[in-house]
């Protein structure tokens, strides 16, 4: 691991920048090009890059396969439930209109919600497939 | 609560699935497919019901209207298609309790039931919406969780079948996007019933056609008619017990339904059928289908291989029904996707069962298991009559209005091929039934019948071999209603 | 101007595939794969499709590739040579190719505002979107709104895939395979329960090492 | 940028082609799913040349501005969908080819397919 000073302190200063950048992604998706899947993206690239540098022990020890997992189950739940909140206040099915007093909040509460769902997802699954790839070893001969 | 029925339908088993992931019990998880199995069937007679009372329902996701939004619309067509699903979703989720766990490692349970519930979400996503890109959606659904879930057999050629299945899905998945875009770039609209209205007014053009035809070979792939088949047999071969039944009655369904709804709603019979001359290339591979994979058939060793060959040949029947493009022809075609999945989820839980207690579905390892094991082999010879047509049975109504729809247009040169194609069924059905009441049976293997909560569900599809094949009125008059409406006669 | 990159990207577009098409070395495939997305993300940013620009970019040549790389890693890069001329496959891509071809003749040509495709729905969002939904993202309101229907089922698709990748990958170690008699043979089925238990390996087993092959 | 006529669609149908060719005449199960991509990101460009307007600009709306013609933003939303899917297939269909390499020690169809019988 020594001979690699440059990869290591390189990615120790891009990480928080990557994973600063996935939230103005996230969050800035409504004015600019952007949203949950993309931040979701970009979350997952910076915590692979935190694990090709680092080792996969030491990743799975900041984030476990666990977690990972229930991750990538939650955001399904979230975007589900926001249908079955909207259902709740008398609205169809993912009509965000009903969140809020006047429909332009509601939508905006609507989208942020789903967004989040999306993101939670797809960061989960993105690092569950690398995981599960990366965990697997070499069959043995 | 009406209502929102059509969405409930679906997004339940939606959840259910993350919950049946997130639990990690296999009991536990088994618990919530079953319980979201039973409530998509419970859901789905209620809309049959009342779509055939008061007419098609709809729903406008997100309260947009289409084609703003996505929509669902349901009419007999299909909410008898998902009332299929969600029947064998029904009967084989307690089914799949003990099969399963004798087939897979108890820590892959509870994603097995995971992936099961979004199979049956996928496939009642696509049958229930009115937007062709939805249909995509959900399409990917179920094809993602059925390749892993037929990953999972226990012979290693389960990995190169569901493989060999991912591409073959892909490519077909594929196309349909191509078909899709085509549409929508001579539209602007996604939405069918809209897509409906507005081809028609369009001048004759070149990109409609090959967009039909684009869909037409991408749907024909997922369904497995010949000869874009190949997938199947190893599919259903390989694949765990309780996952051949529920996918061999379903999923091949849920394609011919898609053929339907583009063939007759989206692009409208006379397109179809006048301009792209349709039947002249379905009836021949439906007939081709019939006679050669059921010629294959007797030829198997491994009768679960047996009944994917048969089930390559039945999809011709449903595909030639189609391709009458009459109104008897449908109502033989509808019915059939009904009376199939009913023979069909009989025959192959059988096979588990008999996966269950002997270890293996080759011919030559049930010898006198007719006699170890009299109730699976006595279901199995139920859906074996049934899928020979004999009366009495669904397999006889489907073909009395299948000849009926031949004789009809005079040809019967087509009818002769489908009393052909149960004589064929004669042979290959026989072929198990001696080995299995003829042969002595081995002592020492202390086989013995298989548990009621295998047994149970396998009668409920026997009895309603029997039950639909007496009294057909209630199955015949929906297929007659939603023929009717497909082509739009009488309405 | 704006034509003048479209074409060179189409360009090198193609010479991309072509290459893969040719390459046997799989790592070297792989990367060109990567090479092909950041081309295409570059093409859609020229056809005003910056969100899908920035997915392409960040799945095809981030995700996809690493995913591609570590497949690699455990199964080996030499792709055989194909035994016999694919004159099956070349004929159905022909006709194929083909038949698409003659499906675009009575299409509108490329940019035409005149297009049906920008008449009917999609000036709806354009003009309502607004005020319906608040947001001046337009693609974040059609998605997320208007079409979130969709957008639940990909959330799904997504983890579809994450609940079929699990049950294939992540429990057991793998089987053991060894040579008998010049044929290889499985020796330790995963479903054996001993290996069951070694999976979770937040111990620090083999903590700093995980491949040999992919920091570079 | 009508002059290119149809010129760009016969490309993307050449680029599809050559995924699609990748995709079936190749014997490597991890050159297929690489096909498989190729083949799916020329159907997105297919997709995202549709909705261009000559002209146009990115759907976004910027504040004060009139008289902008903007972008078809339905084929972007669609394609999004579909890279995740695509994303989705190509890493469910990388998973069989690791356990397929395990169960068989191959990953060439041919040779499967010689020990499969």
């Amino acid at each position: 691991m020594d001979d690699r000073v440059i990869l290591r302190v390189g990615a120790k200063i891009l990480i928080p920048f990557i994973l600063l950048f996935a939230l103005y992604v996230q969050f800035h998706g409504d004015y600019g090009p952007g949203g949950g899947f993309q931040a979701g993206v970009i979350f997952a690239a910076g915590f692979i890059l935190y694990a090709l540098v680092y080792g996969l022990g030491t990743a799975k020890r900041a984030l476990p396969p666990q977690a990972v997992y229930v991750c990538a189950a939650l955001g399904v739940l979230i975007y589900a439930g926001v249908g079955f909140v909207t259902l709740g206040l008398g609205g169809e099915f993912l009509a965000y209109n009903v969140l809020a007093h006047d429909p332009e909040h509601g939508q905006e509460y609507g989208i942020l919600f789903v967004e989040l769902g999306v993101l939670i997802t797809v960061f989960g699954s993105m690092v569950a497939f690398f995981y599960a790839f990366a965990g697997r070893r070499k069959i043995q001969t | 609560m009406s209502h929102h029925l059509p969405v409930l339908l679906v997004v339940i088993p939606l959840v259910a699935a993350p919950l049946a992931a997130l639990v990690n019990r296999p009991r536990v998880s088994w618990a919530i497919a079953l319980g979201s199995a039973w409530w998509a069937l419970y859901a789905a007679h209620a809309l049959l019901r009342q779509v055939m009372a008061d007419g098609p329902i709809h729903y406008a996701l997100g309260d947009w209207a289409a084609p703003y939004g996505i929509e669902y619309v349901i009419d007999p067509t299909n909410a008898w298609v998902l009332l299929i699903v969600a029947l064998m979703g029904a009967v084989v989720t307690p089914y799949a309790l003990l099969s399963i766990e004798r087939e897979l490692s108890k820590d892959r349970i509870p994603l097995f039931y995971a992936a099961f519930i979004l199979c049956l979400t996928g496939l009642l996503g696509i049958a229930i919406t009115g937007d062709v890109f939805n249909v995509f959606v959900f399409l990917e659904i179920s094809s993602l969780s059925a390749y892993a879930l037929i990953a999972l057999g226990p012979d290693r050629r389960a990995l190169t079948a569901a493989y060999q299945y991912l591409i073959m899905g892909s490519v077909g998945a594929t196309f349909i996007v191509i078909g899709i875009g085509l549409l929508y770039v001579m539209t602007g609209t996604l939405n069918m019933a809209d897509l409906a209205e507005i081809l028609p007014q369009l001048e004759a053009n070149r990109t409609i056609p090959v967009a039909f035809t684009f869909l037409t070979v991408g749907i024909t792939l997922k369904l497995a008619l010949f000869p874009l088949h190949l997938w199947l047999p190893n599919a259903y071969t390989y694949a765990p017990s309780a996952v051949t039944a529920f996918i061999a009655s379903t999923a091949t369904k849920v394609a011919v339904y898609l053929l339907l709804r583009f063939f007759f709603t989206v692009f409208g019979a006379e397109f179809s059928f006048d301009v792209m001359q349709l039947d002249k290339v379905l009836m021949p591979l439906a007939l081709v289908a019939i006679l050669s994979m059921s010629l294959v058939a007797i030829y198997q060793d491994n009768v679960k291989r047996l009944l994917a060959y048969s089930s390559v040949a039945q999809i011709g029947y449903m595909v030639l029904g189609i391709s009458f493009a009459s109104v008897l022809g449908l109502t033989a075609g509808i019915l059939h996707l009904f009376n199939h999945a009913l023979m069909k989820g009989a025959l192959f839980m059988a096979m588990g069962c008999v996966m269950y207690r002997v270890g293996s579905v080759r011919i030559e390892s049930m010898n006198g298991l007719g006699r170890a094991m009299p109730w699976t082999m006595a279901a199995f010879v139920a859906g074996g009559l049934s899928l020979i047509g004999v009366p009495l049975t669904v397999g006889f109504i489907s073909k009395w209005y299948l000849i009926q729809a031949a004789l009809e247009q005079g040809l019967w040169p087509v009818a002769a091929v489908v009393l052909v194609g149960s004589l064929l069924a004669v042979v290959y059905i026989w072929k198990v039934v001696e080995v299995a009441y003829f042969r002595d049976v081995d002592p020492d293997a202390g086989i013995t019948e298989a548990p009621l909560s295998l047994l149970i569900p396998t009668w409920a599809l026997v009895v309603a071999n029997f039950w639909f094949g007496i009294d057909a009125s209630a199955t015949v008059g929906v297929a007659q209603r939603a023929a009717e409406l497909l082509l739009r006669v009488g309405s | 101007m704006v034509e003048l990159v479209d074409v060179a990207v189409l360009l090198l577009l193609c010479v991309t595939a072509l290459a893969i098409i040719r390459q046997r070395n799989l790592f070297a495939a792989v990367m060109m794969a990567g090479i092909y997305s950041l081309l295409s993300a570059g093409l859609f940013v020229v056809m005003d499709a910056v969100d899908v620009a920035f997915t392409e970019a960040a799945v095809g040549a981030g995700i996809s590739t690493v995913l591609m790389l570590g497949t690699l890693a455990l199964v080996g890069h030499q792709e055989h040579k194909p035994k016999h001329r694919p004159i099956l496959p070349l004929l159905v891509v022909v006709l194929t190719g083909g038949v698409l071809v003659y499906g675009t003749l009575d299409m509108p040509p490329f940019g035409d505002p005149d297009n049906p495709i920008h008449h009917h729905v999609a000036p709806h969002y354009l003009e309502e979107s607004e005020h319906e939904i608040g947001i001046p993202n337009v693609v974040t309101s059609v998605l997320a709104s208007y079409r979130g229907y969709d957008t639940m089922g990909e959330t799904t698709v997504v983890f579809a895939a994450v609940v079929g990748v699990l049950l294939l990958l992540a429990r057991g170690p793998g089987p053991r395979r060894v040579r008998v008699n010049g044929l290889w043979t499985t020796v330790v089925r995963e479903e054996d329960p001993p290996e069951l238990e070694g999976d979770d390996e937040s111990g620090g087993a083999d903590a700093p090492e995980p491949r040999e092959s992919d920091d570079g | 940028m009508i002059g290119l006529g149809l010129f760009n669609y016969w490309v993307v149908i050449f680029l599809m082609m050559v995924g699609f060719y990748t995709l079936i005449a190749r014997g490597n199960l991890v050159k297929k799913i690489i096909g498989l991509n190729i083949f799916q990101t020329s159907v997105f460009i297919l997709y995202i040349t549709m909705g261009k307007i000559a002209g146009g600009t990115a759907p976004i709306f910027v504040q004060g501005e009139q008289d902008v013609v903007y972008s078809n933003p339905v084929p972007h939303v669609l394609i999004l969908t579909a890279i995740v899917v695509g994303v989705a297939t190509s890493a469910l269909g990388l998973s069989l080819v690791v356990r397929i390499n395990e169960a068989f020690g191959t990953v060439e169809e041919d040779e499967i397919q010689d020990m499969a019988l």
